[in-house]
């Protein structure tokens, strides 16, 4: 196994740590950023596959798809930043409250 | 995965039962020893499509092949990016008024740094955009530079006289997609396919597209951490 | 383009359209609303008319429009179809007037009017469907156009009725739908023809087949109101006169009993069900449903929960009549089809004058009524008696057919039903006449309104005195050309094979 | 003319006009309203002259930039996107014309862009083929839906809207892993291509997993429908309208491509589980739709129960199944967009949405009251609606199959839906008289969900006409009908 495939676990990883941290975590700033951790991982993995072959410069299609992931995520966190104060702002708590009895 | 985002746990504020956490590590560790399994199983020798590329690049009217995937062979999705970018931002907007950040005057070393710094950046911008062509850089690089100096501008304190802040703004943020689309339909009326750029325009077209995205996408970048629509003039 | 192509159609869309419009007039056009209703039932009755002749004629009369892959929306007009739609049509017509005159100053006429029409526009086409998916779907549409009519009252019985009936249709719907697909996934077509379509799937189906029989015959047993499917329909009664008479004599209950011959005789062949050993349940459980209603009845004060009664049981003959397997009973049941619709819709109409002129709900009040409202009374009293089963109405031509069938068809103990059921309508009827006619009336009526010198409105009394003639008719004139029992005779010939 | 009417690439125009429409709608925001119904009818001739087209012609394959895959991106309409682009175009004329009544001036600012943005979206979603690209268009699309969310403002609409969103993001997140493995499993992003190369392999199991995880997810399957009625019914009428109906069926339609085509469809056993799932869906949401007391989160549940019934055509997995499962997802598009507007005006007129005290409301909105009903129809499947097409072709299937206990499940998830629609047409007959007169609906919006509702009718009416559309390059496989 090449280090190309080490960075690719390391991404699966972040991925499924992210996963971890979204779920468990009550506050959205760390719920937002779990995200961001998960984007990171997935980002990861498809870079770090992109230069499997040796030697051969590296596909350049995985990178486009980065660099078109990472605007979708800046747009995506400056949203539910934006979100959140308002949440915030509204309930005083910056989580998701208890869904109401029904 | 399915299991895992039981809906209790994910609304439930407060602490999260040690039970339930230790069951959602051993899935979750499941999970990522499957998913590295996978990853691991890949033939180590790319099918990609850098054969590909690297066959059309000569007509794609840029020698970077990533910009050339991202401007021609895969334009659209370009083309679609500027619109998420612009929703985001009405998404912001349409919230409503974000509560001002408490307004602490500058420092004078951020001042004397944002007024020294801001034109390096445009200059970096301008280099980048321009060097995307055929090296790394592009739009996406240059637009987030000059979104930096955006946001160290309103860092500093400045902010966009009302008399710009409705239609000009607007106008701004909205040139990279406006563009984009208008270039796309043109080509259309000329008889060629969306986004099929004749060869030998296909340089210039990218970099009009390029020059357009640059400027909305810094612009949007900073309007999206200012958080709240800018005070506008009379105009709206 | 072909106009007898058409006509099963524009006999729906006469009711349909008639509905549609009035749902949008404003409430006060009450002269734009009694013109569209009435040129309505009479348009309508004036295309049966051509049907009839065309049909007399030979024509061969079919609306036939793709609703699926494979299976179309089919009205056809055919030998079943004619005596169910002119009944329908004929009996709406009488109680179009009827309703007017009952609801004259009542709010939301126009939502009543319009769902008034829709149910006729079902009942038209469960009479003129050609297979069983156009059926069900005529058959569910009726349902909702019910539903409005019962509740139209809005208070909490008529909620509750509204909640019961829905219960049982909505679910017996289901059952049918069941059954419905069901046989199309077996036999590929759902087409009603002469002696049913299935006989020739009987090899390796025949446990399907009866599953399929139990599933529709359940499904329709809900609307025709059969023990143990029954008690949604007392309930009903809380609905408005018109409506239960609707109901008990045109729409709902002759909808169920209509499919059930559809089912056992055009889908299955009565040969072949007798074959499958499916139609001697059947015919218990219309006797038990006979016994059971009747006794029922004896014991109700509420007149119209009487007279709810006195349906589950009548509604029961046609079904026994189906059951027994022979074409004298045949003939019994489905002349009652038409006779029993006569009939109770008299009498519904009757206990609505009452209601709605002295404030008579129930039998204990009815002492001397016949001095007070002889027409109405006389016109119950024919009603009263054809349901016993006395000559020569209408219902004792049904009851002999009945009678002789079940002894063609070797089912001796149907007589020991007939009889007990007759006794038990002389039970719950005969008092309520001799009430009527022979005791002193009290000194006020419960709440009494005036109409100058007729006992009634006219718009109310004209409806139950010529549905009461019909009876007469009906009986004495039963071997008249046209008439019902020449009808169903004829029907027969086609259901059994030579 | 024909040889102009086909000259002219139709999919391309839904796609390009709405984002035009957006910015319009950005730069003039006096003028939004106008701008927007202009685009929404400028959009459904484009839809029409695709349909066209693709009647004429079969399916379109178009490629971007004149490329072609595995290079370029390529726009593919069969049958399948076909229906999705008209009953999106349906719907999406009748929300716009709904929502130039709904919103007041300060709203319809923010309204329009955005929603032009989320047209042009699902627009760009069913006719890409190309399973990156589907990524943008989802996140397109869930961006703009969020932020409509928000629109209403208030807790819960931005409670809902943020765990809508975190949600979306994942979904997405959980996708575009899929894609990546996918991608460097075979090189190639086009689903045609892919579809050749298949070759089962874990990486391909992984892929599938997420995908459809992720897919699910924003779908609300059950167990995973926890955001949708809040966010659904928390949201402003047009908004919810839009969500419930079109919103949620885009990822169900990826879901439907990919599992179509590009997965080996070996897995009968995942066939069995999502059709499990999808069965509790329809059980669960019917239930909890009976128990609600709000009629918004009542319409929101009942949605949770749709999304059940298109599950059950997995483990089927016939022609008819897929048939069934897409007609209802076509009518409940347009009877749930009828329903979420008709409980907007009762909410407009009278303030609230509590069901118990709805009868002085229903009574002064009858042709609110009747879409809600004729739309009711629909859901329970009960003829003729379109709902008992769907409802008719998928027992069908069920029966064919021998699987009669999807049957089981058809019938009572009827039943529950007959239930709960009842409980709210019952209160439009009662002898309350109307006390006060709250702001008065304008009547493009009553007739807006009437007309919606009877297209649901009428889609009972109709059916061999979409049913050989969908039939158009044999999106559900070779096999003949039946």
């Amino acid at each position: 196994m090449s280090h190309v495939f080490l960075y690719a676990l390391v991404g699966t990883g972040l991925f499924t740590l992210g996963l971890y941290a979204l779920i468990v975590h009550t506050h959205l700033l760390r719920k937002i950023l779990a995200i961001n951790v998960m984007g990171s991982g997935v980002f990861l993995v498809l870079v770090a596959l992109a230069a499997r072959a040796r030697g051969a410069a590296p596909d350049p299609v995985p990178h486009a798809m980065v660099i078109t992931g990472i605007v979708v995520a800046v747009s995506a966190t400056a949203l539910a930043l934006a979100l959140m104060v308002r949440v915030r702002a509204e309930t005083g708590r910056a989580e998701l409250s208890e869904e109401r009895p029904e | 995965m399915k299991k895992t985002m039981n809906p209790k746990s994910m609304t439930e504020s407060g602490k999260i039962r040690t039970p339930f956490r230790l069951l959602l590590m051993v899935l979750l560790s499941a999970l990522a020893a499957g998913l590295g399994y996978a990853v691991s199983t890949l033939s180590s020798q790319s099918p990609g499509s850098g054969e590909w590329v690297a066959a059309n690049l000569e007509t794609s009217g840029v020698s970077n092949p990533v910009t050339a995937v991202l401007l021609n062979f895969r334009s659209y999705d370009t083309l679609l990016e500027m619109g998420v970018l612009l929703v985001a931002l009405l998404g912001v907007w349409s919230l409503g008024g974000i509560p001002e950040q408490r307004e602490s005057s500058p420092g004078p070393v951020l001042d004397t740094l944002s007024r020294l710094l801001v034109p390096v950046l445009i200059l970096v911008a301008g280099y980048l955009l321009w060097v995307g062509a055929h090296a790394p850089g592009g739009a996406f690089q240059a637009g987030s530079v000059l979104g930096a100096a955006g946001v160290l501008l309103l860092l500093a304190g400045w902010r966009l006289d009302a008399r710009f802040a409705g239609l000009p703004l607007r106008i701004t943020l909205t040139t990279g997609l406006g563009v984009f689309v208008v270039v796309g339909a043109v080509l259309m009326l000329v008889g060629r396919r969306l986004l099929e750029y004749p060869p030998s325009f296909a340089g210039a077209l990218i970099l009009l597209i390029e020059a357009a995205a640059t400027l909305s996408i810094g612009m949007t970048l900073a309007a999206l951490f200012l958080g709240s629509r800018p005070e506008a003039g009379p105009d709206r | 383009m072909n106009w007898d192509g058409w006509l099963p159609l524009l006999i729906v869309l006469s009711s349909l359209s008639v509905g549609l419009v009035i749902f949008f007039l404003p409430e006060e056009r009450v002269a734009t609303r009694t013109t569209l209703n009435l040129t309505g039932a009479v348009l309508k009755l004036v295309l049966v008319g051509v049907i009839i002749w065309g049909v007399v004629h030979r024509h061969h009369y079919e609306t036939r429009l793709p609703l699926l892959p494979g299976l179309d929306l089919v009205l056809r007009a055919d030998a079943e179809s004619v005596l169910f739609v002119t009944l329908s049509s004929g009996l709406w017509l009488v109680t179009t007037v009827y309703a007017i005159g009952y609801l004259e100053g009542s709010p939301h006429r126009s939502r009543f009017f319009g769902f008034f029409s829709l149910c006729v526009a079902a009942t038209v086409g469960v009479a003129l469907a050609g297979n069983l998916i156009t059926f069900l779907l005529f058959y569910e549409l009726l349902t909702l156009a019910t539903y409005p009519l019962i509740v139209h009252r809005g208070t909490d019985a008529a909620h509750q009725a509204g909640r019961a009936y829905l219960t049982y249709t909505i679910a017996g719907g289901a059952l049918l739908l069941v059954g419905t697909v069901w046989l199309y996934g077996i036999a590929g077509s759902l087409e009603f023809s002469y002696r049913g379509f299935v006989a020739e799937l009987a090899d390796g189906h025949r446990a399907a087949l009866i599953a399929i029989f139990a599933l529709l015959i359940a499904g329709l047993a809900v609307k025709a109101a059969l023990v143990p499917f029954h008690s949604w329909l007392p309930q009903a009664m809380v609905a408005p006169a018109p409506v239960s008479a609707l109901l008990h004599a045109v729409a709902v209950v002759k909808a169920g009993a209509f499919g059930i011959v559809r089912v056992v005789y055009d889908v299955y062949g009565i040969e072949f069900a007798a074959g499958l050993g499916v139609t001697l349940p059947l015919a218990t459980v219309a006797a038990v449903t006979i016994i059971y209603g009747s006794m029922r009845a004896l014991f109700q004060d509420d007149l119209k929960r009487r007279l709810a009664f006195s349906t589950v049981s009548q509604v029961s003959y046609i079904v026994l009549g189906i059951a027994l397997t022979g074409p004298i009973a045949t003939i019994g049941g489905l002349v009652h089809l038409v006779h029993q619709g006569v009939m109770k819709i008299t009498l519904f109409f009757c206990a609505g004058n009452l209601a709605e002129t002295l404030g008579i709900h129930k039998v204990s009040e009815m002492n001397g009524v016949g001095r007070r409202m002889p027409w109405t009374m006389a016109a119950f009293t024919i009603g009263a008696f054809g349901m016993i089963g006395a000559p020569p109405l209408a219902g004792f031509i049904s009851k002999w057919y009945l009678g002789l069938g079940a002894l063609d068809a070797g089912q001796g103990w149907v007589i020991f039903i007939l009889a007990g059921s007759s006794l038990l309508n002389a039970g719950y009827f005969l008092p309520i006449l001799y009430a009527a006619w022979f005791k002193a009336p009290p000194d006020t009526w419960p709440a009494e309104r005036s109409f100058g010198r007729r006992e009634t409105a006219w718009a109310l009394l004209a409806p139950p005195v010529v549905t009461a003639l019909l009876t007469l008719a009906l009986g004495l004139l039963a071997s008249a050309p046209f008439s019902p029992l020449q009808w169903a005779r004829s029907i027969t010939t086609l259901e059994y094979a030579p | 003319m024909a040889l102009t009417m086909a000259a002219i690439p139709w999919g391309v125009m839904a796609i390009l006009l709405p984002l035009a429409g957006a910015m319009a709608c950005f730069l003039s925001p006096r003028r939004a309203s106008p701008l927007g119904l202009i685009t929404a009818l400028g959009v459904v001739a484009c839809a029409a002259g695709l349909g066209w087209q693709v009647a004429e012609q079969g399916a379109q394959r178009y490629a971007i930039g004149g490329w072609g895959a595995p290079l370029g991106i390529d726009l593919y309409a069969d049958g399948l996107s076909l229906l999705m682009l008209m009953v999106t175009a349906v719907v999406g004329l009748g929300i716009s014309v709904y929502s130039s009544g709904y919103f007041n001036r300060e709203k319809a600012v923010n309204f329009w862009p955005l929603w032009m943005f989320l047209w042009s979206a699902l627009n760009a979603l069913f006719l890409s083929a190309d399973i990156f690209n589907l990524y943008v268009t989802l996140e397109l699309l869930g961006l703009a839906a969020v932020a409509l969310v928000a629109l209403a403002g208030g807790a819960d609409a931005l409670t809902g809207a943020m765990r809508y969103l975190l949600v979306s993001l994942l979904g997405s997140l959980a996708y575009l892993l899929g894609v990546a493995l996918l991608y460097h499993s075979f090189g190639c992003l086009d689903i045609a291509l892919l579809a050749e190369r298949m070759e089962p392999s874990p990486a391909v199991m992984a892929a599938m997993g997420l995908m459809s995880a992720g897919l699910l997810l924003k779908t609300a399957l059950f167990p995973l429908h926890f955001w949708l009625p809040p966010a659904h019914a928390s949201a402003p009428a047009p908004v919810s309208a839009l969500l419930s109906a079109l919103v949620v069926k885009a990822s169900f339609y990826i879901l439907l491509r990919l599992w179509l085509d590009v997965f080996p469809v070996t897995a009968a056993g995942l066939g069995q589980l999502l059709g499990l799932l999808g069965a509790a869906a329809v059980l669960w949401g019917g239930l909890q739709a009976l128990r609600q007391t709000r009629l918004k989160m009542l319409i929101a549940y009942s949605t949770v129960a749709q999304l059940g019934y298109l599950f059950l055509a997995f483990p089927l997995g016939s022609n008819v199944a897929w048939q069934g499962a897409l007609y209802l997802l076509l009518s409940h598009a347009l009877a749930k967009a009828a329903m979420f507007m008709a409980a907007g005006n009762i909410l407009c007129f009278g303030g609230h949405d509590r069901i118990a005290d709805l009868d002085r409301v229903a009574q002064r909105l009858p042709l609110s009251l009747a879409a809600f009903g004729l739309a009711g129809v629909s859901i329970m499947g009960l003829p003729p609606s379109g709902g008992f097409i769907a409802k008719w072709l998928l027992l069908e299937a069920a029966m064919r199959s021998g699987q009669w206990w999807w049957v089981i499940i058809l019938i009572l998830g009827g039943l529950l839906a007959a239930a709960y629609v009842f409980k709210v047409i019952g209160y439009a007959f009662t002898q309350a008289v109307m006390t006060h007169e709250a702001r008065a609906v304008p009547a493009t919006m009553e007739w807006a969900a009437l007309v919606l509702a009877l297209v649901a009718i009428l889609l009972g009416l109709v059916a061999p006409w979409p049913l050989a559309l969908m039939e158009i390059g044999l999106p559900f496989g070779g096999e003949a009908a039946g």
